[in-house]
């Protein structure tokens, strides 16, 4: 088994270096077969894994070879494989591979194609890395090779710096959140002597709650986490990030990476469990991010920017799921997400490339008739993040809900609010997109068509997935079985019992709750269509005067002019201001002074030497008198 | 005693030749007859003894130092026949009053009686002051032997007066019966014998040009003849500097404590302040001559120091200062015969036109530096051991810093050397005379290699 | 003991002390090189001096034999001395010790 | 005895160089000369290896009257710094290959007699052998700097000279000082160095002699300001032996002499010194994000990255000085690769000032993929050597203060913003007059970044062969300290 689990992981690295080494030589068609091929390949064992998972209940860790070892500290290179990095493996090998065929129609004419591949096998073999790690540092091995992945895919079209620079912005705030990641690393060293999952969590049980000790080792975890899964304040790259082509976005940028967090949390729940006070924080953070980012959603008109902060807001909701003890939820809502989120990226991606890259909503409508299985299958998504039963995000989302309402009927309020946003954009930008006329150009109209069957299927795929995934977790209310629960309790079965549990909705209530959320997601629905599709709403140039408010949100609360304003600007005037003032005209000169002052003083001293016979005469008389005197009066 | 018989007989030889219009058989007589006294004076080896009551005191001191003079004066006598060339008028004076600088040099490393000290100074002295003239034409070698003259006469005024207030508190000129006097006074001293004392000091100082006696020494060093500027700088040092040397050893052991203090800020000024002044010369002669101020100073480490690894210090530091001082002037006779002056601007880009010559000169430069692994750093090392044996904590930390500012200058050379663009001059050398030069390049850097081959001497 | 004795030795030290000062200020003060050489044979006869009454008054004639040597020593020394000055005199037309002052700094 | 024919061999290679005729085959010589140099190291790494750590000693009577003698051997800490100097001045030579350097026979001698010195540094077992070919290693630095280098280098190469020669001076004070204190007879035999009796006064001055020395060379803040200069006036040759090697000699001479002699010293004064590598580290990344030069942006970034090292070495953790041996190992890899990418985009295009470049990828793809890589190295990602270096780094710091780790760990963040901002304006974008027809590696200059490349994953996969070799050295070390 261990030679399958490691395969893994190798096949996409390998497709990396056949497709990174050689990617000149390799024609197009071998790379579109390596590219999805590996991918494909590692999903196959991984269903292999989830079928034979019983085989790793006894031993979950699995070892391969020594990695770091000095004195106390020793880090192997191990797997962990349980129903979390399980679940992790399918949707990351499963979604890739869907997203993988889906990318060689969208990269068909990118000249470079393979490059793209390789970028894409590099990234899942990281991504597994993350997901399969059984100690923090192999997780960080990923954590950090996806974030790399991401850097070279948003910027995967380095021509433009604009492009560059949204990729440089992304690596450097996932680079932050690292740093927390790697400081509570070496904090939970400190404590536990050990940074394998199992000897910490194994320790953890036995720790009180809210030691400070574990509050500081969640925080940085948490900050790492915030970075990655791009929360509140670090969340202003994930937008940027829009830049790389299409299937990225829809891979790394909604699907996998970017719940790489929220896996670091739900893998580490028992430390949460264990800090109350970051629990809260962690609700707080996913709370606002959800809101504010659906609220920025609203407002924007491009495409993938309605998406990315769409992201932006679901992963807040999963981190309110986490923060609320509901770990499961969480990773449902994760495993949806991934579903629907890659589809509606990969439907907007269609969209985009029959339209030659145009990007703005206003500029787009009427494609539902040139664009059929586009439009249905992006109905479909739009419905399920909705949340419309009994599509699969209604599930996950109502199963994060119900949890936050045990936790606080504010809480749940405010959720639902996000939830009413999220289905009023999707619906906007629904209608903007497939109804109404087309309002592009002629030339694009005449070019308009639906996308080859190569990214056809794959979108199928997906919104079968997108519909039908919420039967994994059918909460028992609907008389379902909650398959995903029960497969995933052994993970989280420590914290359930150490966690103070709330007591749970009654029926009616939870009956209730659910016909709410439905009712304002249709009265949504409603009120776009008649806003969107039949008004003439949505269409207004972004400089036209607009009242304050709607100013604010729709420039995005002027996040990244006030990041620029607080960081990036001083950190250049701090730099400026210690290489000429500090550096040059402090250290240095100083330096340079001692030095100046040797040669102006011999320069000086010199003169001493006047070639004066008669002076050197009376200095020595005076060096003689100075030297007996000295000697034999005193 | 035989070194300074044949040295004489030498001497004597040297200007017979002259006599007899023999000028082409002097440098080879002079050269065989300087090997003949070094293996005479090194044969003195094992047989320690003294002399006419102890006026001439023959030991390991003296013979080892004597054979580094004549050593010395060897390699400078090698550079003449390049240096004279051109010459027409007979050179037997000069040759044999350098012997006879030689001799007294002898004297004064071996000399047991206050006596036998002055009358070494003094000839040497005397045969110095005719060697500074002895370019009469030119205006600056003029200047140099008067003030060298003056001063020198001058001060071995003082020098004699402390003698003499000496002898009228000791009773005597013997270096041996002055010690009983110093046992007998213990520890408070009459200030007649201390006057005495620090004349002596001083008259010995301005020998070896020590601040606030080092003054003659640039303008001398610069105004006479290059060979002979060599001359001063290596053999007249190190005599004067073994003279003071041996005065303390045989006679004021007992009373370190009184000059200790003198000595230390003497030797701490000549190094700051030679390594200061050199810093800013744009003459390489000149800069040699603040440079050999500064190497005063270290060799007075070892005099301060006075524990008993002074002697091996100030031996192997006179050997390697007086080889790679000698190398750097046999590289600035060149020089100054190509472009006729000593800027270092005439040594731009020497690398490239004269690579072995350029070499040398970086070598001896290095040395000089006290840069390992080259003789200078292991004389320099071992004198900071010599040093810090007795806790001059200070004194090797300014010394020290004297080592980081003579950088400065000692790189000066080397960076027109390689550094700067040629201006197209070849020095025109001869095959000997680069054999000599490469000679003594490997000598500084087989001492700085192997230099057990000279410190355990003594 | 000689009358010599009757003299206390201070008296000669302090004379030759004098002595000896009076040469080194006229080494000072003057300008002439001639006159700085008579100055210094000034000092050194103030020793010579010196050195005979030590020397009598310790009955010991190592100093009457030193001063011999410094006679000698200083009459070579003139010797040379008036040669150079002459040399001087012939590029200079001058025996200034100031007015070479060509090496400096 | 193979340390003496590590040390040896340089020195006979250089002599037989400066005889060759024709210059053409010089630097091939000089190529094959160091080959056979790298293998005597793998031949003594094996030796290491297998026999397990009989020390590859070699004594000899040299000055004896005063206690010195020809001490050099080899524990594990110096194999790696010896396999590190052998191992990169093949890839220096043949870096240098595509520069047609006047005067091949200087030039590849003095590379031959710098690679002599460092060894030397690194095997010396006896106080003064080291001091010897600490000095002797700064005359061919110098040289290749001065004479090959570039802009104002007589002035900067000078100062280079000076302000390390001047730092070293005082540490042969505290040397024949330590020599004194050494059990009689006094011996400046490493151990008996070890051995030496100071009072805390005594230990405290010659803890400010060594620091000095060594803060100079590697350079800690404050005493950096000659490093980005010479860097920048340096040949590429120059450079690479400078931050590749020569640095290292400043750490490998905090471990290997100033912790252990001083120990009580170097504990009390730890946290100023951490203080001062942390704001060093800060420091020059802050300034290397706004460099123009990307030679001088790389010299920040050294600056930043060998503080670092520093603060491990000196927060006295088995963790944090295993780190500071590997990220020396990968520091020296990386900084010579980056040297080399700046190099070779230099003489394609005449220039290294970053707003005057742009689009390379386009053209040297290959160039791009070894830059990049290089580059993830020297930001320590994961998988690289950097990584390995700088995390056992910040863990060795946290155990010993997390504020400072947490200060120091700023450096993944900057390093990122600085080496990404030079990656993007030189190789991304669209190509400019200058770059347009840039050609791409060829296979010598290939040849070069193959080695690296292959060790920065080599150790950032398998740190294991190179951590356990130095470990117990490393325990020893700092069972002075307890």
């Amino acid at each position: 088994m261990n030679a399958i689990l490691i395969l893994i992981p190798l096949f996409p690295l390998l497709g990396f270096l056949i497709l990174g080494l050689g990617f000149r030589a390799i024609p197009k068609k071998w790379a579109s077969v390596i590219g999805p091929g590996t991918v494909l390949l590692s999903f196959i064992l991984s269903l292999v894994v989830f079928f034979n998972f019983h085989d790793f209940a006894a031993s979950p860790t699995r070892f391969f070879f020594p990695w770091l070892h000095v004195g106390p500290l020793d880090i192997p290179f191990s797997f962990l494989i349980d129903p979390l990095s399980i679940l992790m493996l399918l949707i990351v090998t499963g979604v890739g591979f869907i997203i993988h065929v889906y990318s060689i129609g969208y990269m068909k004419d990118d000249p470079g194609f393979n490059r793209f591949f390789a970028y894409m096998n590099l990234f899942v073999f990281s991504m597994l890395l993350l997901v399969l790690g059984a100690n923090y540092p192999i997780m960080f091995i990923g954590w950090e090779g996806v974030g790399l992945c991401s850097y070279l895919l948003i910027g995967f079209w380095f021509r433009n710096h604009e492009y560059n620079n949204a990729a440089k912005k992304a690596f450097i705030m996932n680079r932050i959140g690292d740093l927390g990641f790697l400081l509570g690393m070496f904090l939970i060293f400190n404590i536990f002597n050990s940074l394998s999952f199992d000897h910490v969590f194994a320790q953890a049980k036995s720790i009180s709650f809210g030691n400070p000790s574990i509050v500081a080792i969640t925080l940085l975890l948490f900050v790492g986490a915030v970075g990655k899964s791009a929360q509140i304040p670090l969340y202003t790259w994930l937008p940027d990030a829009m830049a790389g082509p299409t299937p990225v976005s829809a891979l790394i940028h909604a699907a996998t990476m970017v719940t790489a967090g929220v896996y670091m949390v739900a893998r580490s729940n028992i430390l949460y469990v264990l800090s109350p006070a970051t629990m809260a924080i962690m609700g707080m953070t996913g709370l606002a991010t959800a809101l504010f980012a659906a609220s920025i959603a609203i407002f924007q008109n491009d495409i993938k920017k309605i998406l990315a902060y769409s992201t932006i807001s679901q992963l807040g909701y999963m981190f309110v799921g986490l923060s609320v003890g509901a770990f499961t939820g969480a990773m449902f809502h994760l495993t949806t997400h991934a579903f629907f989120k890659a589809l509606l990226f990969l439907c907007a991606g269609s969209v985009i490339h029959a339209l030659g890259g145009e990007q703005d909503i206003r500029s787009m409508g009427g494609l539902r008739k040139t664009m059929p299985k586009t439009f249905w299958t992006f109905l479909i998504a739009t419905l399920t993040i909705a949340g419309i039963p009994p599509l699969s995000g209604f599930f996950s989302k109502d199963e994060v809900l119900v949890k936050a309402f045990e936790f606080g009927h504010l809480l749940w309020l405010l959720l639902a609010i996000g939830t009413l946003m999220t289905a009023f954009y999707m619906f906007r930008m629904l209608y903007l997109v497939f109804f109404r006329d087309f309002r592009g150009s002629d030339e694009q109209k005449h070019h308009l068509h639906e996308a080859p069957s190569v990214m056809r299927i794959p979108l199928v795929i997906l919104a079968l997935l997108a519909a039908f995934g919420g039967l994994i977790n059918i909460p028992a209310l609907l008389g379902g079985n909650e398959g995903l629960s029960k497969f995933l309790a052994p993970v989280f079965a420590d914290s359930f019992s150490i966690m103070e549990h709330e007591t749970p909705v009654s029926n009616g209530t939870g009956w209730l709750l659910m016909s709410v959320t439905f009712v304002g997601v249709v009265a949504m629905a409603v009120w776009a269509y008649f806003r969107y599709a039949k008004g003439k709403h949505g269409l207004e140039p972004d400089d036209t005067s607009r009242s304050f408010p709607v100013r604010m949100v729709s420039n995005k609360y002027y996040i990244d002019e006030l990041y620029d304003y607080l960081f990036v600007k001083p950190v250049l005037r701090i730099s400026r201001f210690l290489h000429e003032i500090v550096e040059l005209r402090f250290i240095d000169r100083i330096v340079n002074g001692v030095g100046n002052l040797v040669v102006w003083t011999g320069s000086t001293v010199r003169f001493i030497q006047t070639g004066n016979v008669g002076f050197y005469m009376f200095i020595m008389i005076l060096g003689i008198i100075l030297i007996l005197f000295l000697n034999i009066l005193i | 005693m035989t070194t300074i018989i044949s040295l004489t007989i030498l001497g004597v030889l040297v200007l017979f030749l002259g006599i007899m219009k023999k000028q082409s058989w002097l440098l080879p007589v002079i050269l065989l007859g300087l090997v003949v006294s070094m293996v005479l004076t090194i044969m003195d080896w094992n047989a320690a003894r003294s002399y006419y009551h102890e006026m001439i005191i023959v030991d390991h001191v003296s013979v080892a130092f004597s054979t580094v003079l004549i050593f010395s004066t060897f390699l400078i006598f090698s550079l003449a026949a390049h240096y004279y060339r051109g010459v027409q008028r007979p050179l037997d004076d000069i040759y044999g009053v350098m012997i006879f600088a030689l001799t007294g040099a002898v004297m004064m490393t071996s000399y047991g009686n206050l006596i036998m000290l002055f009358l070494g100074i003094e000839t040497l002295s005397i045969a110095l002051y005719v060697l500074a003239g002895s370019h009469k034409e030119a205006i600056t070698s003029n200047e140099a032997t008067l003030k060298y003259f003056l001063l020198g006469s001058f001060l071995s005024g003082f020098l004699l007066f402390g003698i003499a207030l000496i002898y009228g508190s000791s009773g005597s000129f013997d270096l041996h019966r002055i010690s009983v006097y110093v046992a007998s006074c213990a520890g408070t001293y009459p200030p007649m014998f201390l006057a005495g004392l620090f004349l002596l000091i001083i008259g010995l100082a301005f020998k070896i040009a020590i601040v606030p006696f080092h003054f003659w020494a640039p303008d001398v060093y610069e105004g006479t003849p290059t060979l002979l500027t060599a001359f001063m700088a290596t053999v007249v040092k190190t005599a004067s500097i073994v003279a003071m040397f041996r005065f303390f050893t045989h006679t004021f052991q007992g009373i370190h404590g009184v000059w200790e203090t003198t000595i230390w800020v003497m030797a701490a000024l000549t190094i700051l302040l030679g390594n200061l002044t050199g810093v800013y010369q744009p003459n390489l002669k000149r800069m040699l001559a603040y440079s050999s101020i500064s190497h005063s100073g270290y060799m007075l480490l070892a005099v301060v120091a006075f524990s008993r690894m002074s002697d091996n210090a100030l031996l192997l530091y006179t050997l390697s200062y007086s080889i790679a001082t000698i190398s750097a002037f046999g590289i600035l006779i060149l020089i100054r015969e190509a472009h006729g002056n000593d800027y270092f601007s005439s040594l731009n880009g020497m690398g490239k036109t004269n690579p072995l010559e350029a070499f040398c000169l970086t070598v001896s430069m290095l040395s000089l530096a006290g840069i390992p692994p080259l003789a200078g750093f292991m004389a320099k090392y071992y004198l900071f051991t010599a040093a810090l044996e007795k806790g001059l904590v200070w004194l090797v930390i300014i010394a020290i810093v004297g080592s980081a500012i003579s950088v400065a200058y000692y790189f000066k050379p080397i960076m027109a050397i390689y550094l700067k663009e040629s201006n197209g001059v070849k020095l025109n050398v001869e095959t000997p005379y680069k054999v000599h030069l490469m000679f003594m390049t490997l000598l500084v850097i087989l001492i700085g290699v192997l230099p057990f081959l000279v410190v355990g001497l003594l | 003991m000689a009358p010599i004795s009757s003299i206390p030795i201070q008296y000669y030290l302090v004379f030759c002390s004098v002595l000896f000062s009076i040469g080194v200020v006229g080494v000072l003060i003057k300008r002439n090189a001639l006159v700085i050489l008579m100055s210094i044979e000034l000092m050194i006869n103030s020793i010579n001096l010196l050195l005979a009454a030590f020397s009598a008054y310790s009955n010991d004639p190592a100093g009457q034999i030193f001063v011999f040597f410094i006679m000698v020593v200083a009459a070579a020394e003139v010797a040379i001395g008036l040669a150079i000055v002459v040399l001087i005199y012939r590029t200079t037309h001058s025996i200034d010790i100031n007015v070479l002052n060509k090496l400096k700094w | 005895m193979l340390t003496v024919i590590l040390i040896l061999f340089p020195l006979v290679f250089l002599l037989i160089l400066l005889s060759i005729r024709q210059e053409k085959i010089v630097r091939q010589f000089a190529l094959a000369a160091s080959l056979i140099e790298f293998g005597v190291a793998v031949a003594a790494f094996i030796q290491f290896k297998t026999s397990c750590h009989c020390n590859l000693l070699f004594t000899a009577d040299w000055l004896a009257t005063l206690g010195v003698s020809l001490k050099f051997g080899m524990d594990g800490i110096s194999l790696l710094m010896v396999m590190l100097t052998t191992f990169l001045i093949p890839v220096i030579i043949l870096a240098s290959f595509s520069h047609a350097y006047p005067k091949p026979r200087a030039f590849y001698g003095l590379v031959l007699l710098m690679e002599m010195a460092l060894v030397g540094v690194f095997t010396a077992f006896d106080g003064l052998m080291f001091y010897i070919f600490w000095e002797l290693a700064l005359i061919p630095a110098y040289f290749i700097c001065a004479v090959w280098g570039g802009n104002d280098r007589i002035r900067i190469t000078f100062k280079f000279f000076l302000y390390t020669f001047v730092g070293s001076l005082f540490m042969l004070v505290a040397l024949i000082y330590l020599y004194f204190r050494t059990p009689l007879p006094h011996s400046f035999d490493l151990h008996w160095l070890y051995a030496a009796t100071l009072t805390p006064g005594e230990q405290s001055w010659i803890f400010v002699a060594f620091f000095l020395a060594f803060a100079i060379k590697i350079p800690i803040f404050p005493f950096h300001t000659w490093q980005p200069d010479t860097y920048a006036a340096a040949p590429a040759t120059g450079s690479m032996l400078l931050a590749g090697m020569m640095l290292k000699m400043g750490i490998y001479g905090m471990i290997r002499w100033m912790v252990p002699v001083c120990h009580n010293a170097v504990q009390e004064y730890a946290p100023y010194v951490i203080a001062l590598a942390v704001t060093g580290i800060i420091y020059a990344s802050v300034i290397a994000i706004r460099q123009g030069d990307m030679k001088r942006l790389v010299a920040y970034s050294s600056i930043a990255h060998v503080g670092l090292i520093a603060a491990g070495v000196f927060s006295l953790t088995a963790i944090a000085m295993q780190g500071a041996i590997i990220q020396m190992i990968s520091h020296g890899i990386n900084i010579v690769g980056l040297f080399m990418v700046i190099d070779i985009i230099e003489k394609r295009t005449g220039t290294r000032t970053i707003s005057e470049l742009g689009g390379i990828a386009h053209k040297a793809p290959r160039l791009a993929i070894m830059f990049m890589i290089i580059l993830l190295g020297s930001i320590a990602l994961p998988l690289t050597n950097g990584f390995i270096g700088e995390f056992l780094l910040l863990l060795g710091l946290f155990e010993y203060s997390a504020v400072f780790a947490a200060i120091a760990g700023l450096t993944i963040i900057f390093s990122a913003v600085y080496m990404l901002w030079m990656y993007q304006r030189t190789m991304y974008g669209p190509p400019n007059v200058i770059t347009e027809n840039i050609p791409d590696l060829t296979w010598p200059e290939m040849a070069a970044f193959i080695p690296l490349v292959v060790m920065i994953f080599w150790i950032g996969l398998f740190p294991g062969l190179f951590l356990d070799v130095a470990l117990p050295d490393v325990m020893q070390t700092l069972n002075f300290i307890r």
